[in-house]
């Protein structure tokens, strides 16, 4: 079998579990459906591992295979395959997504039981990572939209999962209408594309791009970092993704950190030779990523709501990569990539097993003291956390200071953008561990006091974003959540992730594993970039100052929450309130696109409805041109007075008329 | 004395056979009367009518029998034309006048009239329009013009114990007389400027003597297309049919509504065509601006009327402005136009005065829009052919109106008259307002889609069950005949096709 | 083999006749054996359709009205003959539906109720079939006579208004149509020529400029209208709030579609110089519309009229790929037509479904938290909605993608104002589906899972537009050859331009 | 001719004057015997015109027959008649009636005046012998004109048909106030 | 005497009895106005007899002269009959129809 057999082997099983769910969602009794999708997943990460293993027995120059199956779209030169393009950049992608995804198939198992949606979860669940693989599989751009859209329903589902949330529906809607945007984007970017190479699928395109202007290439990438952009919630388009921490945790875990919002990384590097065109574009992205990763980061240190801090670092995690890809450091990019989707998938789980553990409440000031009543939970976050804030020899330690290393190495405007990636790196550290200590250090609260005694606290079901009290059915969590500590599914799904925390980043140790440079380079030959790459001391020396400053934030951290929480307390109340005032508003994002576009298009909407329509629609045209009749009307029937003497003389009125009409023409 | 006694007078050659219609028409009118003498309801009931419709049969027969195509001679001296525009008019009259004296049957104008004398005054309008169409000189298109209105004025005001007949009937009269006054005075000033009364005289004269543009000349046409215009009721010379239409017995209106036009558009064509043929660059614009006028008066006019009569009264006024597009552009396609939208107009109008016949006799509200509430449950039978009938005189689809609009905008684009077809359609446009109504107030008065199937229908307005005994059959047979004809000759018009085009050769000289 | 067109076209009323003479109650045997029929040979003659042939296939020609040169000529081709395939299948459904539906099982004189919906396809089918101008315009206005009386008798509130509104509105754009294509058909016989309204022959014609745009205008003045688009729209709420639903089905999904085909079938083909005069004028209507439509729909509280002006919205799109004058284009507008027939025939279908649990209501405000015992309905109308704003992996999404295309080839700035549209449509679907499915349910409203009828009218269609997202081809490869003799004329006449360019 | 010119001009004024009485004088019954003057002024025309046989039907049938039947009925229902010409629902009518028949008289006037027949401005053609006699009148009644002269005598018959059916005293008519009359 | 003269006076009188409709209000009166102008084109058509010197002229006003008996019985017998309907003989009153 060729690895493309297996591509669409691993496009297949998804998509057959999501069929199966969605049509047997009657007849599948307790956590059967659970199983069901987990093990689809499964088999689609092992034809992936197949087709890696094919792919690394084919010599370098063969490694980009493209397969179709009939013609999707072929008109009057549109000519779409329904393809999929095999290469290494799409089988690092294919492992990431279906590995991790089992990951949590299999967290969900447990963590979902009980809960009135249960199948409909696991369908939603197995369509999504269906999508992600057709989008990351895709052999052309349409395709690409495809499985881009169909990315963005799956997380608009998920999203609004408990759909009678009203806060979950709204934010449902708002990840929705800005995924579209990203789409919308992106087929303006396929047109330019289009119209300037004449094809649509991968190969042509590259092949041909060298005959497009510049301006041309650059509106190009522009358009398709717009979409970019969409999905991996990067300044401006990002204001969606705290939102969606709507969804249970473990879709926050699957789609908001470790594979949806990574599409737009992998769309750089899948489109790289037209970043290379146009490194304006490549700079715009660089920028924007990297203030990404500054603003948001600078959020996440004040944020609350535990599942929102981990979002925004989501947000700035991304950033990194898209700083990377944008400045050409593919490999580096692609193995945060990776690492990121490990550690962050982490957090989230063991988020939610806190969080069931505070039954429901997601507050970081009513959490503390979990560190007793949750050891594996403990363990395994901070081990997330470690990666996360960069903390020497983990996988986090090694990608992230890649990058930077990479970008510094560009020289330039990148200088400065990498020195701002330090700076957010310290943060990161910093906030990674902030959310360490208050959750698992200092007095233990009540329903830490109740784990450690053996039962679960039990709140009365309520929103936890509002607070308004529902009924069980409305949400998650319901009274007979399990956790982490108790469920092995869980702990299974949640151990291997911990390890590959920890060791995910000896596929790039500088000097010592450049396993994953050499895997991927096939898929970035012909890059103009690659030798760029800094040499091995310079990355050595990355590495140092990176670890230094980790540890300097995460002392901090220490020193403010732990040993001088008072001092903080006071920080953020008076000496630095104005600063965490704008913070907490989130940089006042929301409110500038309500004002700016959601408020408009509803009173568009009513002004359009109250007045456009009645007045002009119907008053004006209808209503002119009757009134103009009935004018006429009046007129003609009051001329019949009934009175004999009037119609003669009308009639004589008319002859005269006549007459001297005649009269005129004859002269 | 003696020579003048000796003067050999050899009448003129006459062409008994061309004429024979007329004698048809004219002896059944006199048989009719002397029939009606002897009193008894068999007579007067059975007898009379039949009579009428015999001689009406018989002129149709003598009418198929003298069918000739071509532009043929004109007989005796030059004073009647028995080409097929004559003849083809004449079916229309007589389909008219038959289908009239069938709605008439049972009518309360007739009971006052007498039978002998409304028949009688029937037929010899009848002749007077055969005789008017068939004109080929202006004394006989006068005599004409005055022996179709002439018992016109008598039948509008047959209903003698009904004031509002009375007063149409007088109305009509001074209108007509001045009308016909003005008409004369212009063939009066035509005759001054040409020195000749035939038709073709006029013509070569004008081809010749008299310069086209001779002032005499052209005040003569303008008074004549007055008073021609006045019968078929064209603006500003319409007002009197509203209130006449209205104030007449029904049968006699539909009779006036569908006959008497006829006679009018086809003189026109005649004068105009023939006799004037050459003037048409002068008149053309001139009745062109009066097509107009028409359409639209006709049409708002009948906008918010409640009296079903008067509403078609005013749409007859519309539907006049139509066919004088036919005219205007002076040419054999207008000329075929013309004749084809005559005859569908027949049947559709026909129908829709039958069905008010049918509910003004049985409804206390008369014929005012409320008698036809729910008609759709009450009577389907009344209400299919009253909507077919509207629908056709919108010219919907699937009905001869549709196809007759068709084939004026035909004519009036092919003659450089395309702005009068875009009118016409305008005016199409304004009339479904007053047509829809009645359509709508039919079918959609008063009914509820969630009503329980059980339930009984509403009685419609002055609904009662001895109504219902006292239906007519007649009328309805009527109505359904014609409406059945207006949807057949919408789809398959080829009939009345060949039928127009036999007419349309009659006025060879036409392009 | 040999179809018949003409048994195509008139079997439903045949049915219908025959329905008449059997007893009311059971009135509707008639027709609903007519239409299946119909159904049936569309859908062999969709197979056996010549994908690759030029030109028409099972040509029906004689005259029929030889004085007026007119011709009863038939023939099917990439145009129509998905078009022709979507009216037979969706008026089974609608009449199934309008049959079985409890909501209308009381109905006034039932035979009557049936004769006119049998008239309406038969009407329709004959719009979509006609190559002869003059069959077309009688079709085109005949159409209107049974929707009338229909929407009139049958209908929901104030519904004679209304039905009259309609009317009226619809038929001053066909009869100054009317006008037009008369004048077309006079003015374009040659010299000493008889008169034909045969398409093919009309297409021979050589009309100056001004003729071409004053005939353009008033053929445009109908199909705007019965699109309807804005501002010529005025008479679509009251009667989408009026119709009922059985009705309004086939109405909003086939009879709008009769407008815009006109444009591909008539106007571009007759009337090149004026198509290519008056484009941005029409472009400008498109975008005007999607824009329009969108942002009103979306400030709509009845279902009704979000999908009204939605299809407002939709109509706007394909008016654009039709005037973009770009094959890829006039191909999308076709996709869309099909696409846009089965969503609005499936949207209204669902609303029909969720005023059955709203207590009756078709509100939004009286609707919410259908979706909770109903999934399987939910699941339908999120597909119908994804379907709706072309979601990328339905046909709509190639539909529009090729419309985008052929735009942005050579009006880019509209295109990408027309972009927005699909934006804005993501708004109001999703607020459609949420506001009836999702958050908390509203007083009155009873979440039952949809039942056998609602599946059956329902689940087909979307199974339709699923599979055509799957392979969207096969409708392209269909209407190929369509599309490119529709823009034949327009491209000849352009080249001058382009070359001008060049 | 001066003879003719003064008879003419005599004539003239008293058709006008007949006319114009007709119209202006208050009773109905005046206006009829200023009618029947402005026959009898007409028929003097009519003779300037050398037309004879015409000259005097108008005499004998017109102002003679028709006119007489005209004052039975004027005397029948003349006490009904509004007489005043004035006011009246429709009053305004009336001034713009004159006004609208002024202006139609300077049209035809005007025409009339403005034709290039050079014949109008002569006292006529030359006439041949017997022109307007009753032998004349008679060959061209029975020989060109045939059709008029017989579609006129029907048009009597049914005139006269018209009037009793119309006039005819009919049963169950009892608001008949000749029948209200009596003992 | 010149024909234009009688053409003329016809001209006047005929205007004369079409004043006369429009003024008076006695259906009786209106009747003689219509004769007035009936015989207005007696007197044209003689006049253009006179000038072209041709009979058809003459045998026009004869039958114009028949027509106006007709027309004066007819509208004798509506007269009568609206009397004896106690009607009022105005033509002002007589305006039920209208609109």
């Amino acid at each position: 079998m060729s690895p493309a057999d297996y591509g669409w082997l691993v496009l297949g099983f998804p998509l057959l579990g999501t069929l199966v769910l969605a049509f047997g969602w009657r007849r599948l009794p307790g956590r059967s459906a659970g199983w069901i999708g987990s093990a689809s997943i499964l088999a689609s990460f092992i034809s992936a591992l197949g087709a890696l293993q094919q792919l690394q027995d084919r010599p370098e120059e063969e490694r980009h295979i493209a397969s179709s199956l009939f013609d999707y779209a072929d008109t009057f030169g549109v000519s779409v395959d329904l393809a999929i393009l095999v290469d290494p950049l799409s089988v690092l992608m294919m492992l990431v997504v279906s590995g991790v995804s089992f990951l949590i198939h299999l967290y969900s198992v447990a963590y979902m039981a009980g809960d009135r949606g249960y199948v409909r979860f696991f369908a939603y669940l197995n369509y999504f990572v269906f999508s992600m693989l057709l989008l990351v599989l895709a052999g052309n751009f349409v395709l690409l939209i495809v499985g881009w859209a169909f990315v963005g329903a799956a997380s608009y589902l998920l999203i609004s999962f408990w759909y009678r949330r009203e806060t979950a529906t709204r934010a449902g809607i708002k990840a929705f209408v800005m995924n579209v945007i990203g789409d919308v984007g992106l087929v303006i970017g396929a047109f330019l594309l289009f119209d300037g190479t004449g094809a649509l699928d991968y190969g042509g395109v590259f092949e041909n791009a060298h005959l497009m202007s510049n301006g041309q290439v650059t509106a190009a990438c522009l358009c398709l970092l717009v979409g970019a952009f969409a999905k991996s919630a990067q300044i401006p388009l990002h204001t969606w993704l705290p939102d969606a921490m709507e969804g249970p945790t473990p879709v926050s875990a699957l789609i908001h950190a470790a594979t949806m919002v990574t599409a737009g990384v992998y769309l750089i590097a899948r489109t790289h030779p037209l970043f290379e065109l146009a490194p304006t574009a490549a700079d715009v992205a660089a920028i924007l990523g990297t203030l990404t990763l500054v603003v948001a980061a600078s959020i996440a240190l004040v944020v609350t709501d535990l599942k929102r801090v981990i979002a925004y670092s989501t947000m700035s995690q991304i950033g990194y990569m898209v700083l990377g890809v944008s400045a050409f450091a593919y490999g580096a990019g692609m193995f945060h990539l990776m690492t990121h989707a490990f550690f962050k998938a982490l957090l989230f789980m063991g988020a939610g097993s806190v969080i069931a553990g505070m039954g429901g409440v997601q507050s970081l000031d009513r959490m503390g003291g979990f560190r007793r009543a949750m050891p594996f939970t403990f363990v395994t976050f901070t081990i997330g956390a470690l990666a996360l804030a960069g903390f020497p020899l983990t996988a986090g330690f090694f990608s992230k200071d890649e990058i930077i290393a990479f970008t510094l190495n560009r020289g330039g405007l990148y200088t400065v953008l990498g020195v701002i990636a330090y700076v957010a790196a310290f943060v990161t550290a910093f906030y990674a561990f902030r959310m360490v200590f208050r959750v698992f250090f200092g007095e233990p609260v009540d329903e830490a006091r109740e784990l450690e005694r053996g039962h679960l606290a039990h709140h009365d079901p309520a929103n936890p974003m509002t607070g308004e009290p529902e009924d069980t059915d409305v949400g998650f969590p319901g009274p007979e959540h399990h956790i982490a500590e108790r469920e092995w599914p869980m702990k299974a799904a949640m151990a291997p992730l911990a390890l590959l925390s920890i060791i995910g980043g000896i596929v790039g140790i500088p000097g010592v594993s450049e396993t994953l440079e050499h895997f991927l380079e096939p898929a970035f030959e012909g890059s103009d970039y690659l030798d760029t790459a800094p040499s091995d001391s310079d990355k050595t020396l990355g590495l140092v100052i990176g670890g230094v400053i980790s540890l300097a934030g995460i002392a901090l951290a220490w020193f403010l929450y732990l040993v001088r929480s008072a001092t903080t307390l006071r920080l953020r109340d008076y000496q630095l309130r104005r600063v965490h005032d704008f913070l907490a508003h989130k940089w006042y994002f929301d409110e500038l696109y309500d004002a700016a576009f959601v408020r408009p298009m509803a009173a568009a909407g009513r002004y359009g409805r109250t007045v456009v329509e009645s007045v002009f629609v119907q008053d004006v045209i209808i209503g002119g041109a009757t009134s103009v009749v009935r004018a006429g009307s009046s007129f003609a029937r009051g001329l019949q007075t009934g009175y004999l003497r009037s119609y003669a003389a009308l009639l004589v009125t008319g002859v005269a008329g006549l007459a001297l009409y005649f009269l005129i023409t004859s002269s | 004395m003696t020579d003048l006694l000796l003067a050999d007078i050899q009448g003129p050659e006459i062409d008994y056979a061309g004429l024979s219609p007329l004698f048809a028409l004219a002896g059944g009118t006199v048989i009719v009367l002397m029939a009606a003498l002897f009193r008894g309801p068999f007579v007067q009931r059975t007898l009379v009518p039949a009579l009428t419709l015999t001689s009406l049969g018989a002129a149709v027969g003598l009418t198929i029998w003298q069918w000739e195509t071509g532009d043929l001679e004109p007989i005796v001296e030059n004073a009647l034309a028995v080409d097929t525009l004559a003849l083809g008019a004449g079916l229309i009259f007589y389909a008219a006048a038959a289908l009239t004296v069938v709605i008439s049957l049972r009518d309360e104008a007739v009971r006052s009239a007498g039978a002998g004398e409304y028949f009688a005054l029937l037929l010899a309008s009848v002749t007077g329009m055969v005789v008017f169409a068939s004109a080929e000189n202006l004394i006989t298109l006068f005599v004409g013009i005055e022996l179709l209105s002439i018992p016109l004025y008598a039948l509008c005001a047959a209903e003698v114990r009904r004031a509002a007949s009375l007063e149409a009937g007088l109305k009509y009269l001074i209108i007509g007389s001045l009308g016909s006054a003005t008409l004369l005075y212009g063939l009066a000033m035509i005759y001054g400027a040409t020195g000749a009364t035939d038709y073709g005289a006029i013509a070569t004269a004008l081809d010749d003597t008299v310069g086209l543009d001779d002032p005499l000349l052209l005040i003569g046409i303008a008074l004549a297309a007055t008073g021609l215009a006045f019968k078929a009721s064209v603006a500003p010379f319409h007002q009197w049919s509203p209130d006449v239409y209205q104030g007449a017995p029904t049968p006699i209106t539909a009779f006036m509504a569908t006959a008497t036009k006829a006679a009018a558009f086809v003189a026109i064509l005649r004068l105009f065509d023939h006799a004037l043929g050459l003037e048409q660059l002068n008149w053309g614009p001139a009745l062109a601006a009066l097509a107009a006028v028409t359409i639209v008066i006709g049409n708002v006019g009948a906008l918010m009327q409640r009296s079903l009569k008067r509403l078609l009264a005013w749409s007859g006024v519309a539907q006049a402005g139509y066919l004088l597009a036919g005219v205007v552009v002076g040419t054999e396609l207008g000329l075929k136009a013309t004749y084809f939208y005559l005859a569908a107009y027949l049947f559709m109008n026909v129908a829709a005065f039958a069905v008010v016949v049918a509910r003004e006799r049985v409804s206390e509200t008369g014929d005012d829009l409320k008698s036809f509430e729910g008609l759709g449950q009450a009577s389907p039978l009344l209400a299919w052919p009253m909507t077919i009938a509207m629908l056709g005189l919108a010219g919907i689809p699937a009905t001869a109106g549709f196809i007759g609009k068709f084939y004026l905008i035909d004519a009036a684009v092919d003659g450089e008259y395309a702005w009068l077809g875009v009118l016409i359609v305008v005016g199409s446009m304004i009339s479904l307002a007053y047509y829809l109504r009645v359509v709508a107030t039919m079918w959609m008065g008063g009914i509820e889609v969630e009503l329980p199937s059980g339930r009984k229908v509403r009685p419609v307005g002055g609904w009662s069950p001895e109504a219902d005994a006292r239906a007519q059959p007649e009328v309805t047979g009527v109505a359904i005949l014609c409406a059945a004809a207006t949807i057949f000759f919408g789809i398959v018009p080829s009939p009345l096709f060949d039928l127009a085009r036999d007419v349309g050769t009659s006025l060879s000289h036409l392009l | 083999m040999t179809i018949h067109l003409s048994i195509v076209l008139f079997l439903p009323l045949a049915g219908a006749v025959v329905g008449a003479f059997l007893p009311a109650a059971r009135s509707h045997w008639g027709v609903l054996a007519g239409s299946v029929g119909t159904a049936l040979y569309a859908i062999v003659l969709a197979f056996d359709f010549d994908r690759g042939a030029d030109g028409l296939q099972y040509v029906t020609d004689d005259t029929w009205i030889s004085e007026l040169g007119i011709h009863w000529s038939l023939g099917v081709d990439g145009l129509n003959v998905w078009l022709i395939l979507l009216t037979a299948l969706l008026w089974v459904g609608a009449i199934v539906y309008g049959w079985r539906a409890e909501r209308f099982r009381t109905r006034q004189r039932p035979a009557l109720f049936w004769f006119h919906v049998a008239l309406a396809e038969t009407a329709v089918l004959g719009a979509f079939m006609a190559q002869d101008l003059a069959v077309f315009v009688f079709f085109f206005d005949l159409m209107l006579v049974p929707f009338f009386f229909l929407i009139g008798q049958w209908g929901e509130e104030n519904r004679v208004p209304a039905t009259i509104k309609m009317m009226i509105y619809t038929l001053v754009g066909s009869l100054l149509m009317l006008a037009g294509a008369v004048a077309l058909g006079v003015l374009s016989t040659p010299e000493g020529g008889h008169i034909s309204f045969a398409l093919a022959d009309l297409q021979q014609n050589t009309l100056g400029e001004g003729t071409q745009q004053w005939i353009f205008l008033l053929f445009a003045a109908a199909f705007l209208v019965k699109a309807p688009v804005f501002p010529l729209h005025g008479w679509m709420p009251d009667a989408y709030r009026a119709a009922p639903l059985p009705v309004l089905v086939v109405f909003s999904a086939i009879v709008s579609k009769v407008g815009v085909y006109g444009f591909l079938r008539i106007v571009l083909p007759i009337l090149p110089d004026a198509s290519v005069h008056f484009q941005d004028l029409m472009i400008a209507f498109a975008v005007v519309s999607i824009l329009y439509g969108s942002v009103i729909a979306f400030a709509q509280d009845d279902t009704r009229l979000v999908v009204g002006y939605s299809s407002i919205a939709q109509l706007g799109f394909i008016l654009l790929g039709i005037f973009s004058l770009d094959p890829k284009g006039s191909q999308g507008a076709v996709m869309q037509m099909v696409n846009h027939g089965l969503v609005a025939a499936g949207l209204f279908f669902a609303i029909a479904a969720l005023a059955r649990r709203s207590g009756g209501s078709e509100l939004l405000s009286r609707m919410g938290g259908i979706a909770f015992r109903a999934p399987a309905l939910a699941a339908l109308l999120l597909i119908l909605a994804f379907a709706t704003l072309a979601m990328p992996g339905t046909a709509n999404f190639v539909g529009e993608l090729l419309i985008l295309f052929g735009a942005f080839e050579d009006e880019f700035t509209w295109g990408l104002i027309a972009a927005i549209g699909v934006v804005l449509a993501s708004v109001y679907m999703i607020r459609f589906f949420i506001r009836a499915m999702h958050n908390e349910p509203g007083e009155g409203v009873q979440s039952r899972e949809a039942c056998a009828l609602e599946l059956g009218v329902i689940a087909p269609v979307v199974a339709v537009i699923v599979a055509l997202g799957v392979y969207p081809q096969v409708i392209l490869d269909g209407s190929e050859k369509g599309a490119e003799q529709a823009g034949a004329a327009v491209e000849q006449v352009q080249q001058p331009e382009v070359s001008a360019i060049r | 001719m001066l003879f003719e010119q003064i008879l003419f001009f005599v004539a003239a004024i008293g058709a006008i004057g007949g006319a114009l009485g007709v119209v202006l004088l208050r009773n109905p019954f005046y206006s009829v015997l200023s009618l029947i003057a402005h026959l009898l002024a007409l028929a003097v025309l009519f003779l300037l015109l050398r037309s004879e046989f015409l000259a005097a039907a108008q005499v004998v049938v017109y102002a003679g027959a028709i006119m007489v039947l005209y004052l039975f009925v004027t005397a029948y229902v003349g006490g009904a008649a509004p007489s005043a010409w004035r006011g009246g629902e429709a009053g305004g009518i009336g001034q713009l009636g004159v006004i609208m028949a002024g202006a139609l008289f300077i049209v035809i006037s005007l025409a009339v005046l403005g034709s290039s027949l050079d014949a109008l401005d002569t006292r006529g053609a030359e006439l041949e012998p017997g022109f307007g006699s009753p032998g004349e009148i008679g060959q061209l009644l029975l020989q060109k004109f045939l059709i008029p002269f017989e579609a006129a005598s029907f048009l009597l018959l049914v005139a006269a048909v018209c009037a009793v059916m119309l006039a005819r005293r009919r049963r169950g008519l009892d608001d008949d106030p000749g029948e209200a009359v009596g003992p | 005497m010149d024909v234009v003269w009688f053409v003329v006076l016809s001209a006047l009188i005929f205007a004369i009895g079409a004043a006369g409709v429009m003024t008076r209000r006695s259906p009786l009166v209106i009747l003689l106005c219509t004769e007035l102008m009936l015989n207005a084109c007696t007197l044209a058509l003689l006049a253009f007899a006179r000038m072209h010197g041709s009979g058809d002229g003459q045998i026009f006003a004869l039958i114009v002269m028949v027509v106006a008996a007709c027309e004066v019985v007819i509208g004798l017998g509506l007269i009568v009959a609206i009397y004896r309907k106690r009607m009022a003989l105005d033509v002002d009153k007589l305006s039920e129809l209208r609109g």
